[in-house]
């Protein structure tokens, strides 16, 4: 789909003019460079995308726009941000508050913790009229609940006094669009809008944020790590690294003319539906920057020959149900699923179709309510000391959030030799060291790593740590449950990279779980299609993607931003 | 809703059941017995007078009978003052209890709530640190201090308010104060941590963004999540205020329950220890209840829950 | 009613958080302190220091009871207001026979109930055989003892017919009395609440007359004949009593009523004294005195008190079972020194067990403070035993702050003089009772007040076996002493055989005499009528509210 | 966003956050000069805390008794000093142990959760509302006067709220995903309360022990009108504060020693006690 740029309309009016904005982080730990410098313009009812991965300073520069930066510790050491005539970096809180919410709005990347649980949606998508005394009360609801409908949220009918966690994540992102434009702001700045939300819910938000837009002619900064998807919709794309822009140009120049590596690497390292590659390439690939050690190389990277081999692990008719006060609820629906030994397999489904259920049910760590589970041929049952130090040995799990799954208190040390020491693997504390190190050496970390705590790595250092983890106990099976789902897609890249490398270099059998088939299709020799509990498709994954059998799956597909579907550059 | 309540009310049967059981065999195994005085009485005497309290049967008649009465609702007469019914006697001293833990309450939460959330707000200025060492000073300085201390400012020196009783409302005034101020430095600890908590949630940023000022976000974004654990805190706290303060009704001569907790134990009065018991636990009960219901008022999130 | 007022008043003010203020502080302000009303009203407020457990006469056994029943009831006879000398009560007259066995008692035909009833002899005869009952359990039916057979009665299986208790009622206006053995002051003893008679319709309208905690002395029910009656009682808070109208002297009363403040803590009532609250107390601590004589120089009274604070010894376990060690324990201390420096209210050194001066006896002192000897005496006692020092020595006693200041003293003193190992134990009321009625101590406190003026309410705790005995301490030489002076009727021979008593305990130690009760009285001016007497009975009818100040 | 240098352990790392906090360093000074004058303090006073004058009873402060007299003549700073070895003791030992049971019941109470939990907790409300009084007593019927007793009394009752504070939290961090990764890891439920969920909840029991110190230290008083625990003439800051309140108008003296020096210890425990929350958590980066 061709994008006509929308050519601004009235230059003169409106423009966000940021000029040399600088902004430090001050800790204990020293000063950080967030923002270095940059030059930012918006045109009036023009689409900006802002693009870079975690840390390039885009959110800072979002933030700093509405002087919403948390201070301390962040502190703007310079620059100017120019709005109808005033300085926003030198106005007064009384004036700010009169701009927030008013002349410019903002929609935040996660729809739950972003809208306040105490208070009815409602309530919530008026407060902008009441605040800046547009409309009474009354009046406000109203014309909150005709916005709701107008984003979709049909909800509201039936549930006027509705609370957020009642509706799911696509309902609360579209009420967060109602609240930020119900007041019919000059500029919209969404800050990672969609990054929390499935596919296909994705891509509805992103066109009706669209049309919204165009029809109250709102100029939109579009915050995202998301190359392809900033190209369904920005006129403009600025690129974003370590603090400084590297690149700015219209959508189109971008994606056929990259110039600055790292802009040429962003583009190279999505994994797409229409190549099948051995291995991504990644940003360190274009721009050497000696943060991450390259892993061990591949053995080989020979396909393995499936065909002979045996089934690893075995799920028969598993059926899970939760009791809750509204009565039973059936998770997963009879599943039956079989993976051979080396082999990966994907499994795609939006969230609730219960396919997280399924992955960690084979491990036990949800009771199933019938089925069989078989490992190596070998019924999987019990419970306590025996089936701790039996099956668990054998079969692990990667978590989505590397952060929430390791210990904040633990060392990496303490973490990974931890369970060497429980399922008395190494015959001595040195030995168990060694190992460790091998295997933070394995993942592309060093023993300098050791001695820290979570929270001093990044994201892609978490998940390597964690996955990690998950080979210090040399299991045959690993659970991948969105493993790469919140990283932006050059860390995606070296994960799944590694992940791959992992599997040839140990023979690993893989249940790879995700929300993103490209990702999903990357990894796997078989996926199946999840919906509502069952599995409503299996095949090899170039099947699924050239010939899917049900219209759930063809959605699925068709959710993908144009950009990201096919490594060649959009014209 | 219901079912909570329903359940919760199951619950409430065993539990109060075996604090009957309990304490009625621990007041029976205590050394001394409610006829023992200084001006020993002839052990023929001591003899009839157990009689008439059933004291003579076995053990554990005497249990089975009492908590046959017991399913009655009838506590049975006090071993220390006989001519009263010990419900007669919670009857008449709860309502003072009340009115008194109910004033503490409003001060203690009057101090607490804004004083905490002041100093949340205001964290790390003169703001935040005045509260936070009064309330330091609060809950260093216990009642039998304090009490003292506002009868010789308030009423010695000032003669503003009366020293002691509890028969014109001006009379409630000191004994609120003592016992408020005690609970209001909790509060102002509690608030402040809870509300410290709430301001950093995300959705304080979104109501930011939409150009809410400072008051409206602490006052409708952050109170109600910033409250809950002080609400958590409130029921436990409102059920020791109402059900007497024994330091407090002795320092200001106030007929309340405290006295009764205290002297009960003491006198070995066994039908009025059980008496206060039960009553202390139902109370415990019901507001451990209308916290977790108020919780849910608060938190629409456990509502859908339960 | 002030309540509402008050609320709709702060309504009002609520624009106005100033002004609304200042109202409350007017309203605190404004009130006139209950002494200072009390003087148009002559209401007497009264600190009793304690909630009475019963006001029903046959069962209650505290001074709070009796401070209350003596407004509520009267006996035969009534006391003179700063003698205590019998006067007419109920009795207008009476009559002693010759070997003082046999009283004669003529009622007044003008007494009457609350109610309106005539008092009459039945009722006291009724009365008698209710506290005798053995079923009613009365703690102080041995009180009624000194008439004839009633010990015979009260200890049951004996119908009152048939055991012939000496009180009959002659005809309704009436009374004979006769007793065991001559009794003295008997006439005296009549003035304890156990002897005060009841209204037999009324406790018969709420049950049986054994039944304890029937309710018939709550505020609406209670008949009594004495000059108020009760009007008003909340537990813990006051209880109130008015002028009674069918009292036959009510001309005499002054006072239109009574309150009673059971305040129990010390500090508290000393407070509200302090701030106009109550007329009276009785709660003065020891540490207080020396503050209170500078501020209340002319309130705060002294008064004299029939009682002894000493230790018992537990004779059933070394080391006291040696008389040398009691002797010397008691010896080393310096009771002047204790009166002077650590009471310091004006109690005087106990030197013998009855206070001297009890219903005329005069002890000599034999009680004595010589350091020398006292070691000397424990130094003979280890080389026998061959110690060198005493095990430790236990004192137990239950806690209050006056106990642990006066052990405390001891503690020093007798660390002065021995090398000993002295530990303090104090426990809980109860579980200091049974502990010490276990005899599982060494040294415990103890205290007596006279239940009556003379020597033999002291005394006779001391014969063996005794309930109150519990030192352990058997003497047949004094058993036999007192029971002469039971037998007397000589006063002379009575003082030589208590003599002969004072003298045993002295050389035998089997107690630790260390002081005689005082009361410390904070009395406030207006009061008048209100004399020191030895069994603190202050008639009510005679005291009234007046400012000297004024004419 | 930057890494900090290697540093080998929870503990030394706490440390070196602590000593970074001025307040907590203030605190922790001021602790331990209270608790080297309440060692020290009874041996260089040039009175006995025990030795009494009964002709300088009640004497304001002065050179020879700098804190003045009690109401037996005896020296108010050897008493001060000396209650200060006794509070400080009970107060620290006490909760230690209340906090090991309440710590230990609640995670059990927490990490179990459903039926088990449901029992556990109501058993905690049974325990809420025994009389304690006759508790006391009955304790001291069965194992007699023993000085332990002490701690097990105070630890009885203390122990409850601190046992459903720890459920609360735990309630919360067993759904954790570190916690569920321990899970998977085949580690024991023992292994996963005291090493993954434990080193979690510091920050709330540290906070709750200084507000329980103060607490056990007035408990400490009412004990011993029950008889247990510190035994006449010995002295404890809750005693002397409790015969001091009596006598505030006449011998302010009395209350003014040794509630400052009660005070004091509170206010720093307090502040040290914000101090290591911050030091045990890894993440904490406040400005020094």
């Amino acid at each position: 789909m061709p994008l006509t740029p929308n050519l601004p309309k009235n230059p003169r009016m409106n423009h966000l003019n940021i000029q040399n904005l600088k902004v430090n982080f001050h800790s204990r730990e020293g000063i950080v460079q967030a923002v270095d410098k940059i030059n930012l313009t918006i045109h009036a009812g023009e689409v900006i995308g802002l693009v870079g991965e975690s840390g390039s300073g885009k959110s800072v520069t979002c933030s700093s726009i509405l002087q919403l930066l948390p201070s301390p510790p962040a502190r703007i050491e310079s620059g100017k941000i120019q709005w109808s005539g005033i300085d926003l970096l030198r106005q007064n809180d009384q004036t700010m508050q009169r701009i927030r919410g008013k002349e410019i709005s903002m929609i935040f990347q996660d729809p739950m913790s972003c809208l306040n649980p105490y208070i009815p949606i409602l309530d919530q998508v008026a407060e902008p009229l009441v605040i800046h005394q547009i409309c009474d009360t009354k009046l406000a609801k109203e014309k909150a609940r005709e916005m709701l409908l107008e984003v979709g949220v049909q909800r509201i009918l039936d549930h006027p006094n509705a609370y957020p966690h009642e509706f799911s994540g696509g309902m609360r992102q579209r009420a967060m669009i109602a609240m930020a434009l119900i007041t019919e702001p000059s500029l919209l700045l969404a800050d990672e809008p969609t990054t929390a939300l499935d596919v296909t819910v994705q891509a509805k938000v992103l066109s009706i944020l669209k049309n919204l837009c165009e029809k109250l002619s709102t100029s939109i900064l579009f915050v995202s790590h998301d190359l392809g998807l900033v190209a369904e919709l920005a006129d403009r794309v600025v690129v974003m690294y370590r603090g400084k822009v590297v690149e700015q140009n219209d959508t189109h120049s971008i994606f056929t003319h990259p110039k600055h590596p790292y802009v040429q690497a962003l583009i190279a390292c999505r994994p797409t539906l229409d190549v099948s590659e051995e291995r991504l390439p990644t940003v360190e690939d274009f721009i050497h920057s000696g943060e991450t050690r390259t892993p061990v190389p591949l053995k080989s990277s020979e396909p393995n020959p499936t065909s002979d081999q045996k089934n690893l692990i075995e799920a028969r008719d598993l059926i899970v149900e939760f009791k809750t006060d509204q009565g039973v609820i059936r998770a997963v629906d009879k599943v039956s699923l079989s993976i051979k030994s080396g082999q990966t397999h994907g499994l795609v489904g939006e969230s609730g179709s219960g396919k997280t259920t399924l992955g960690r049910t084979l491990l036990n760590l949800i009771n199933k309510t019938s089925g069989e589970i078989w490992l190596n041929q070998e019924k999987v049952s019990g419970s306590g000391r025996k089936y701790n130090l039996g099956f668990r040995k054998s079969m692990q799990i990667i978590f989505q959030d590397p952060y929430a799954s390791l210990n904040p208190r633990l060392t990496i040390e303490q973490t990974l030799i931890e369970p060497m020491i429980v399922h008395q693997i190494g015959k001595s504390q040195n030995e168990r060291l060694d190992r460790v190190i091998s295997l933070l050496e394995e993942v592309g970390l060093g023993a300098e790593h050791l001695t820290r705590y979570p929270h001093q790595f990044s994201g892609g250092q978490r998940q390597r740590i964690c996955v990690a983890r998950a080979l210090t106990t040399e299991p045959q099976f690993i659970v991948c449950d969105e493993c790469v789902s919140a990283m932006d897609v050059s860390v995606q890249a070296q994960v799944l990279n590694l992940l791959k490398s992992l599997q040839v270099n140990r023979n690993l059998t893989y249940l790879f779980i995700s929300h993103d088939l490209g990702v999903v299709k990357f990894m796997s020799d078989e996926i199946s299609v999840m919906q509502n509990g069952c599995i409503v498709e299996t095949g090899s994954a170039e099947d699924i993607y050239q010939n899917p059998q049900t219209g759930y799956t063809k959605q699925l597909i068709d959710s993908i931003p144009a950009a990201n579907r096919s490594a060649s550059p959009i014209v | 809703m219901k079912r909570l309540i329903f359940f919760r009310l199951l619950q409430a049967i065993p539990t109060m059941w075996v604090i009957a059981t309990l304490t009625f065999f621990m007041t029976r195994f205590a050394p001394g017995g409610p006829f023992d005085a200084e001006k020993a009485i002839p052990e023929e005497i001591k003899i009839k007078m157990e009689a008439h309290f059933g004291l003579d049967r076995p053990l554990l008649e005497q249990y089975f009978i009492y908590l046959h009465n017991l399913l009655q609702g009838d506590l049975g007469p006090s071993f220390k003052y006989p001519e009263w019914e010990v419900s007669e006697l919670i009857a008449t001293a709860f309502p003072v209890s009340l009115t008194l833990g109910t004033f503490s309450f409003i001060i203690a939460l009057i101090i607490g709530i804004p004083g905490g959330m002041i100093a949340a707000l205001r964290q790390n200025t003169w703001m935040d640190y005045l509260p936070m060492s009064l309330s330091m000073i609060g809950v260093c300085l216990p009642t039998f201090v304090l009490g003292p201390l506002l009868i010789f400012a308030l009423s010695n020196q000032l003669a503003i308010f009366p020293p002691l009783g509890w028969y014109r409302p001006s009379d409630w005034v000191l004994p609120s104060l003592t016992l408020g101020l005690f609970y209001g430095a909790y509060i102002t600890r509690l608030t402040r941590a809870g509300m410290l908590e709430a301001l950093q949630q995300d959705f304080i940023r979104t109501a930011r963004a939409k150009g809410a000022s400072s008051w409206r976000i602490l006052t409708q974004h952050a109170a109600r999540g910033g409250l809950l654990p002080v609400v958590t805190f409130l029921g436990p706290a409102f059920a020791g205020l109402i059900s007497g303060s024994f330091v407090i009704e002795s320092i200001f001569f106030i007929p309340g329950l405290g006295k009764f907790f205290v002297t009960a134990a003491f006198n070995r009065d066994y039908t009025m220890v059980l008496g206060t018991v039960l009553f202390y636990a139902s109370l415990i009960i019901t507001l451990n209840l209308v916290v977790d219901l108020l919780q849910a008022w608060l938190d629409p999130k456990s509502r859908q829950s339960r | 009613m002030l309540l509402i007022h008050s609320l709709s008043l702060i309504n009002k003010c609520r624009k106005f958080p100033l002004a609304s203020f200042c109202w409350v502080l007017a309203l605190g302000c404004s009130q006139q302190t209950n002494v200072e009303t009390a003087l148009n009203e002559q209401v007497l407020h009264f600190g009793l220091g304690s909630e009475p457990q019963h006001l029903d006469p046959h069962l209650a056994t505290s001074v709070a009871a009796h401070n209350i029943l003596s407004a509520l009831l009267e006996g035969l006879v009534s006391e003179d207001p700063k003698t205590l000398k019998p006067r007419p009560g109920v009795a207008k007259s009476w009559s002693i026979s010759e070997d003082g066995k046999n009283y004669i008692f003529l009622l007044r035909k003008n007494a009457r109930w609350s109610n309106g009833d005539p008092v009459t002899a039945e009722d006291f005869v009724y009365s008698f055989r209710r506290i005798l009952n053995p079923d009613l359990a009365a703690p102080y039916a041995s009180m009624l003892y000194p008439l004839k057979n009633a010990r015979t009665y009260h200890q049951g299986g004996i119908s009152w017919e048939k055991a012939d208790v000496g009180a009959v009622a002659i005809d309704a206006y009436t009374l004979s009395l006769s007793l065991e053995n001559p009794v003295p002051y008997f006439l005296e003893l009549l003035n304890h609440y156990s002897w005060f008679p009841v209204h037999q319709t009324t406790i018969e309208e709420f049950g049986a007359f054994e039944k304890i905690g029937t309710g018939w002395t709550k505020p609406k029910h209670f008949i009594g004949n004495g000059p108020f009656h009760l009007s008003n009682h909340q537990i813990n808070s006051v209880i109130e009593v008015t002028k009674n109208q069918h009292y036959w002297d009510k001309e005499s009363v002054r006072l239109n009523g009574i309150r009673f403040y059971p305040i129990d803590a010390v500090f508290t009532e000393e407070r509200a004294y302090r701030a106009g609250f109550l007329h009276l107390t009785q709660s003065v601590s020891a540490d207080r005195i020396d503050f209170l004589k500078a501020r209340h120089p002319r309130e705060l009274h002294f008064e004299p008190y029939l009682g002894t604070y000493f230790y018992r010894f537990n004779l059933k376990a070394p080391p006291f079972n040696d008389k040398r060690v009691r002797l010397a324990f008691s010896l080393a201390i310096d009771r002047q020194r204790l009166v002077d420096k650590v009471l310091g209210g004006g109690q005087s050194p106990a030197t013998s067990f009855t206070p001297p001066g009890t219903g005329g006896f005069q002890p000599v002192p034999k009680f004595e403070y010589n350091r020398k000897k006292a070691k000397a005496l424990l130094k003979s006692y280890l080389k026998e035993k061959g110690l060198e020092k005493l095990p430790p020595v236990e004192l137990t006693y239950n806690t209050s702050e006056g106990h642990k200041k006066v052990a405390e003293a001891l503690y020093g003193m007798w660390n002065e003089v021995f090398d000993v190992d002295i530990r303090l134990l104090n426990m809980e009321w109860k579980v200091f009772l049974s502990t010490i009625a276990k005899g599982d101590f060494t040294l415990a406190r103890a205290g007596w007040i006279g239940d009556y003026v003379d020597p033999h309410t002291f005394l006779q705790m001391w014969r063996s076996g005794d309930g109150l005995n519990m030192t352990g301490w058997e003497n047949q030489e004094y058993d036999y002493a007192l029971q002469q002076a039971e037998n007397s009727v000589s006063q002379e021979k009575r003082w030589e055989s208590f003599q002969k008593c004072e003298d045993l305990l002295a050389d035998e130690a089997p107690i630790l005499p260390l002081y005689f009760y005082v009361h410390h009285t904070l009395r406030h001016p207006t009061v008048q009528g209100w004399h020191p007497t030895l069994l603190d009975h202050h008639p009510y009818k005679y005291v009234y509210l007046a400012d000297e100040r004024r004419p | 966003m930057t890494s900090n240098p290697p540093s080998s352990s929870l503990g030394r790392e706490a440390w070196s956050r602590l000593r970074a906090n001025r307040m907590a360093m203030i605190s922790l000074f001021i602790l331990i000069a209270i608790a080297l004058i309440s060692l020290l303090g009874p041996l260089i006073a040039p009175h006995s805390y025990e030795q009494q004058d009964l002709d300088r009873i009640f004497e304001s402060p002065s050179k020879d008794h700098i804190f003045g007299t009690d109401n037996l003549g005896r020296d108010l700073f050897a008493r001060t000093t000396y209650g200060g070895r006794i509070s400080l003791s009970v107060g620290l030992l006490a909760t230690l142990v209340s906090l090991l049971i309440g710590v230990t019941y609640g995670m059990i109470s927490g990490y179990a959760g459903g039926k088990l939990d449901a029992c556990m907790m109501r058993m905690v409300d049974v325990l809420y509302s025994l009389p304690f009084i006759i508790f006391v007593i009955l304790l001291m019927v069965m194992f007699g006067r023993n000085f332990l007793l002490l701690f097990l009394a105070i630890g009885a009752v203390e122990w409850l709220t601190m046992a459903r504070i720890t459920r609360t939290q735990t309630l919360n961090l067993r759904r954790a995903e570190f916690v569920e990764a321990a899970r998977a890891l085949g580690f024991s439920d023992t292994r996963i309360l005291f090493r993954h969920i434990l080193p979690n909840l510091i920050g709330p029991i540290i906070v709750y022990a200084t507000l329980t110190i103060p607490a056990v230290m007035l408990l400490e008083a009412v004990l011993s009108f029950l008889g247990l625990g510190v035994q006449a003439p010995m002295s404890s800051w809750g005693s002397l504060i409790k015969d001091g309140a009596e006598k505030m108008d006449a011998a302010p003296w009395l209350i003014l020693f040794p509630g400052a020096f009660f005070c004091l210890t509170l206010f720093a425990l307090n502040f040290l006690g914000d101090g290591l929350r911050d030091a045990f958590d890894p993440k904490s980066s406040k400005e020094p």
